[in-house]
C-alpha cells in the first residue's frame, strides 16, 4: 500500500489533493458526501480584508471542458472568517488550512495575513494575486513582477506560516514571476488560478456573465497549466501545488509528474462532489500499478 | 440527507410546447420536501442541471422541465430504462404554517411545478389551498388534469388573454392571503408588492455546484449573501431585496 | 433563407467557415465525405520555403478537451506546392485559399510569399507566426512584436494579395501585438494559433509528444479564444478571423458575435469529417432562429 | 468508399487477457480489403481509436482490440445494441500476388487480427498459407480456432518458451517466402532484416484524425513522408526505414 503523505514547507499532509479556494467553500458543504477530514488540507474561500458581496448574478457559464465563474471574492471579510468561520471550521475539520488572501492594495494583503495568521487552523497563506474577477485588485498584482514581489514581501513581513503565491496564467512571463516571488521569500508556488475567458448568449450574443468575463477552469485547461507547471519546475527550488482541471487520480500523478509536490482540485469537485473521495480511494491502485511506494516520489518524474 | 442517486427513467413525455415530464424510478419514496429541487447529470455535459420537484410517489420522482437550451434539449430525447445521476434533495422548501389556514399558490409557467407537490402537501396537513397559474397562452397550461383530481380552487391567468396572475390575484380578492410563489422574476417581484405581507417565493439560478460550495448563484438579502441552492431556493418575502 | 456570404478584405467567400491549417491538408482528404468546393476557402497546410519532414512520432495526444499535435510543420516545400500542388487542388476546389507560410528568419519568410504569392489559387497570405512545435521559428516570431512587425513588412513588401497575420496566444501582450501588425499594414488578423500544452505517460512519466510539448486545441481552448477576440476587436480596424474550438453552428455565431468576420475550424474536422457540412448545414437555420438575414452583421454583435 | 457508419454492435467478449473480440452488425458485408482498418468513435473520448480488421462477413465486421488505456477501457463495457460510430474503410490494405505462391503471415500479438482477414481473402484466391503468431505466453494465445478451421497451416511462438515469431519462421526454415506481417515495431525490423526481400508490414501509430487530413501519423520511408492512416498502413518492406 502506498504511502500518499507529502510535505509542504515542513508541514506533512496526508496525502497531495486539496480541494482549491472557491470549490470547497469552508468544507462545510461536502459534510453530506464524505467526511472531509479525509483530504490532508483545503484552501478556504478567498478572504479579504473587508466583507464582499461579490458579483451580480448570473457568475456561471459552462462549456464543454468546464466552467467559466465570475463570483468575485464573495466573503464576509478576514476579522469574520477568524471570529465566525474558522472556529465552527474547527468543528468539522482538524487539519491545518491554506489561507488564501486577496486584496486591492499591498496593504490590504498585509492586513489580511496579519489577522489570519495567526489563527491555528491556517497552516499556510496562499496569497492569491490572481483572481480575474475583480476590478483593481486580484490578477493586477499578479501580471506585475514588481507587485507581486511587493505583495509578498509585505506579507511575509506580517506572517510566521510558510507563504505560497497563486499565480495567473495571464501574467506575461510566468518563469521569471515565479523566480522573483521565489527570490523575493516565496515558501512556495499555487500554478495556476483560472484562465480568463469569455461566453456570450447565443439569442443575445452578449455576455452571460456579469462581469463580461470570467474564470476558466476544468479539464479543458488541463495540458495548459501542466505545461506552466513543466516549464516553471526546473527553474524554482521552492515546491509547486499544481491547479488546473484535475479531475482524476491519473490527472494528479500526471500533475505530480511535471513537478508538482501537491494538486488543488476545484472544478471537478463541483461537478461531482464525490470527486475527491473518488481520488483518493484510486490513488494507492495507481500507486501500486506504478511500482511506486512513496506518492512524494512522482514529483518531477518527467524530468530524472 | 442529500446524496447522489442512480435513478432510472421510468417514463418522459412533452406535456406542453417546450415542456416536459419526467418519471424517475425511486426506492420509496424520494426524500425531498416541497420546494427543495434536484440537480441531474446530462450526459455530455459539465454541469448538472437543477429541477424543481412536481410530486413524489412511493416509487416516483417526477419532475417537469422546459427545454431552454443543450442540456435540457439532450434530457429530453433521454429513453425510459436510461440513468440519471441525480444529486438531492437540495436546498431549502417551502414552509407550510402549522395552524390550518388557506394558502395561496401562485406559480407562472415553469415554475408551477414545485407548487403541485406542495399545494398536495399542503391539502394533506388539513390547509385550504387555492392555486392561481399564469401561462403565456391556453395551449401553455400545465397540470389542469391534477389540479382537477386534487380538487382545490384552481385559476389561470393567461398573458395572452391579457392577464397575469397578479392581476388574477386581486381581481380575485386573495391578495391578504399568505402566498407560496414560484415563476419569473418580474412576476415574483409584483406578486410581493400586490400580495400578504405572508409570502414565501423559490428563485431560480445559474448554478454551479448546487450545494453551496462554488457560491456561484448568490444574491444579496436583508440576511446578507445568501445562496440560491443551499439557503434557497425558497426565501421568505421579507429577506428578498430585488436587486439582482 | 439567411445570407452566408462575408467579405474579406475585398474579396467575398460564400460562407464565413474556413477549415484551419493543418487540419484540412490540401483538401484532397475529404473528398470521401463531401465536396469540398462547399466551403469559401480553405488555409493550407503550413509551407516553408525548404521541405520539412516534422518532427518524429508520436505527433498527437488527445486530451479531454480536444487534443495535441506537434506535427511540426511537415511540408514539401514552397516550390512544391506551387507547382505540383496547387495545380492538383484547383482540379478539385475552385475558391481562393490562404496560403500559409512560416519560416525561420524574415528572408525565409519573404521568399515563401514571393513563390506562393503568385499563384492563381492563393487568395490570401496567412502569416504563421505562431506555429508551436518548431524551434527557433514560428512562435518565436510572434511573442516579439518588433521581429512580428519585421516579418510582417517584407512579406507586405512581395506580396499583392492580402496578408493575414495567425497569432499565438503565447504572445506576453496580445493587444499590443495586434495593434502593432495593423499599424505595420497587416490586412487581417487571425486569432488564435494553438496554446502551449503538455501530456505525460501515465505510466513513465515522460512526454506524450516527440516534441515534448504540442499545440492544445478543440473546444477546451474555446472561451479562452473567445476572450481573446472579444479583447481584440475593439482595438483594431482590420477584420478578425477567429480560430479556436468551433465545433458547431452555435459556436460560429457566438464567435462571430465576439468579432470575428470569419471563422477557422481545425480539431472539429479531424474528429468528424463531417462537422463542417453540418455546420454549414446548420447556420441558415440559426440565422432564422436569431431573425438575422446577412451572417456578417453578427460580426461584433457583443458590442453592439 | 471510406464513409461513416452507424454500426450496432452485436457482441462483445474477452477472449484472452486483456484482448476483446467485438462483432458489429453491417448491412451487407463491410466494404474493407485486408489490412484496412476502422476507426471508432469511443463515447466520451474527442479521437478515433484506430483498429484493424479480424474478419468481414455478409452481415459482420469483426474487431479484435487490446485495451491499452481508457479509450479502450470504455469501448470494453459496451453492451451489444448499442452503436459505434464507425469510420473506415481507412489506409491501404495487403497487396496479394497475383499468382498463386506459398505466403507466410507472421503477426505478433495485437497485430495478428489483421492477419485472419488475409489469410483467409489468400486462402480464397488460391495461394498456399503458412500462419506464424508469436504471444506472450501459451495464455495469451488468440485465433487457434479460426486458423484451425481455416485449415491452414500454423504455427505459435511465445516469449515466455523464449522463442520469438522471428526466430520460430528461421527454424522453420521459412525465410525466403513473401511475408505478410503485423505487430511491435521490433519484430517487424527483425523480421525485415531476417526474412524474404518480399515482405509487406503493417504499422501502428497514434493518429488524429485517421483519414490523412492532420499529418500526424506520417513517417519517413524510402518514398518520402507517408501517413500511415492513408498512404499506410501496410507499407512494402523496401520503402520502411526503421528511423521511428
Amino acid at each position: 500500500m502506498g504511502n500518499l503523505n507529502v510535505v509542504l514547507s515542513g508541514q506533512e499532509i496526508k496525502n497531495p489533493l486539496i480541494p482549491a479556494s472557491g470549490a470547497f467553500g469552508y468544507g462545510m458543504d461536502f459534510l453530506d458526501f464524505w467526511d472531509v477530514n479525509e483530504v490532508g488540507s483545503f484552501s478556504i474561500k478567498g478572504t479579504t480584508i473587508l466583507p464582499r458581496e461579490g458579483n451580480p448574478l448570473p457568475r456561471i457559464a459552462e462549456y464543454e471542458g468546464g466552467m467559466l465563474n465570475c463570483v468575485g471574492l464573495q466573503n464576509p471579510g478576514a476579522e469574520a472568517v477568524r471570529n465566525e468561520i474558522l472556529p465552527e471550521l474547527r468543528k468539522i475539520y482538524h487539519g491545518k488550512v491554506f489561507a488564501n488572501i486577496s486584496g486591492f492594495s499591498i496593504e490590504d494583503y498585509e492586513k489580511c495575513a496579519e489577522i489570519l495568521d495567526p489563527d491555528p487552523s491556517v497552516g499556510w497563506l496562499e496569497l492569491n494575486i490572481s483572481c480575474p474577477n475583480v476590478h483593481g485588485g486580484g490578477m493586477a498584482f499578479g501580471t506585475d513582477p514588481d507587485n507581486a514581489v511587493a505583495v509578498l514581501k509585505a506579507v511575509k513581513a506580517v506572517s510566521t506560516k510558510p507563504v505560497y503565491v497563486k499565480c495567473t496564467p495571464q501574467a506575461p512571463d510566468l518563469t521569471y514571476m515565479c523566480q522573483a516571488l521565489e527570490q523575493a521569500g516565496a515558501d512556495g508556488l499555487v500554478l495556476l488560478n483560472t484562465y480568463l475567458g469569455l461566453r456570450l448568449d447565443y439569442r443575445t450574443g452578449k455576455p452571460i456573465l456579469s462581469n463580461t468575463t470570467g474564470g476558466v477552469s476544468g479539464p479543458g485547461i488541463f495540458p495548459l497549466v501542466l505545461q506552466k507547471i513543466y516549464q516553471i519546475y526546473p527553474k524554482v527550488q521552492i515546491p509547486i501545488i499544481g491547479c488546473g482541471g484535475v479531475s482524476t487520480a491519473r490527472d494528479v500523478i500526471e500533475m505530480m509528474s511535471a513537478g508538482a509536490a501537491a494538486v488543488e482540485i476545484g472544478t471537478a469537485g463541483l461537478i461531482d462532489p464525490m470527486s475527491v473521495p473518488k481520488i483518493l480511494q484510486d490513488l494507492p491502485r495507481c500507486l501500486e500499478e506504478l511500482g511506486v511506494s512513496n506518492i512524494s516520489d512522482l514529483t518531477g518524474r518527467a524530468f530524472k | 440527507m442529500t446524496s447522489l442517486f442512480s435513478l432510472p427513467i421510468l417514463s418522459q413525455q412533452r406535456i406542453a410546447p417546450g415542456i416536459y415530464s419526467l418519471e424517475l424510478s425511486t426506492e420509496g419514496p424520494f426524500p425531498a420536501r416541497p420546494g427543495q429541487f434536484v440537480d441531474l447529470k446530462i450526459p455530455g455535459k459539465m454541469l448538472r442541471r437543477p429541477i424543481s420537484i412536481t410530486d413524489i410517489t412511493e416509487d416516483r420522482l417526477i419532475l417537469t422541465y422546459r427545454v431552454a437550451g443543450e442540456g435540457t434539449a439532450i434530457l429530453s430525447g433521454m429513453k425510459p430504462g436510461e440513468v440519471l445521476e441525480t444529486l438531492g434533495p437540495l436546498g431549502q422548501g417551502f414552509v407550510l404554517p402549522e395552524e390550518s389556514s388557506h394558502l395561496l399558490m401562485v406559480g407562472g409557467g415553469i415554475g408551477t411545478p414545485p407548487l403541485i407537490y406542495l399545494a398536495k402537501e399542503a391539502l394533506r396537513q388539513g390547509h385550504q389551498v387555492t392555486v392561481l397559474f399564469g401561462f403565456r397562452s391556453p395551449a401553455d397550461t400545465l397540470f389542469q388534469e391534477e389540479l382537477k383530481a386534487m380538487g382545490v380552487d384552481y385559476h389561470f391567468a393567461y398573458d395572452s388573454e391579457g392577464e397575469n396572475v397578479v392581476q388574477l390575484m386581486q381581481r380575485l380578492g386573495l391578495d391578504d392571503l399568505p402566498f407560496f410563489a414560484c415563476g419569473p422574476m418580474p412576476m415574483l417581484k409584483a406578486l410581493c408588492k400586490a400580495g400578504s405581507s405572508d409570502g414565501q417565493c423559490s428563485l431560480e439560478a445559474r448554478m454551479g455546484c448546487g450545494f453551496g460550495a462554488c457560491m456561484g448563484c448568490s444574491i444579496k438579502t436583508r440576511n446578507g449573501m445568501q445562496r440560491v441552492c443551499k439557503e434557497g431556493p425558497v426565501f421568505s418575502k421579507e429577506v428578498l431585496l430585488w436587486e439582482t
